[in-house]
């Protein structure tokens, strides 16, 4: 579920604010770009590994 | 005589604890707080961020009280 | 590195012998296995993300 939030599609990103601490948004070192890319790479790997119950259940 | 009492040394919040995990368990000269940890923190990222009602535990050691 | 306190290389697990409360040793609801796959889980991914400089740990 976190995975498939995207944070490019917010129209504010708290963590960009002046005096905004990265860390208390990011966990694991993460920060806004390699978030992104993470999730990408989460969304494709349970694409690839069949479990696509997210996609049937959009899809109907 | 009054016991001198400085304010620096009282019962903190144990860091280590609140990173996860601490060592000296009930032994520990620390206060051990009991928090609920954010899900979507440990999942990577929280949106709600320094706001969130739940904890967002850094991972990062407490910095050994340096020069102070 | 060695920023980490890894429990698993400690002598004595306290929190297993018998009476002992888990609580008192791990916060969020962790035990002993779900907080060293949490510690797994930081290190790799801050790794990963290029967080190489960690803060070494040099006092107990
Ligand atoms: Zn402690
Ligand atoms: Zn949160």
């Amino acid at each position: 579920p976190t995975y498939e939030f995207d944070i490019t599609s917010l129209e504010e990103k708290p963590w960009r604010k002046p005096g905004a601490d990265v860390t208390d948004y990011f966990n694991y070192g993460f920060d806004e770009e390699s978030w992104t890319l993470y999730c990408v790479k989460q969304r494709n790997t349970r694409l690839d590994n069949g479990q696509s119950n997210f996609k049937s259940m959009t899809s109907t | 005589p009054f016991l001198h009492i400085d304010p620096e040394k009282k019962i903190k919040d144990c860091p280590w604890y609140d990173r996860g995990f601490c060592r000296h368990g009930p032994n520990c000269k620390n206060r051990h707080v009991r928090r609920v940890l954010c899900q979507n923190y440990l999942n990577g990222f929280c949106l709600e961020g320094p706001k969130c009602k739940f904890v967002h535990p850094k991972f990062d050691l407490p910095i050994a009280d340096q020069t102070q």
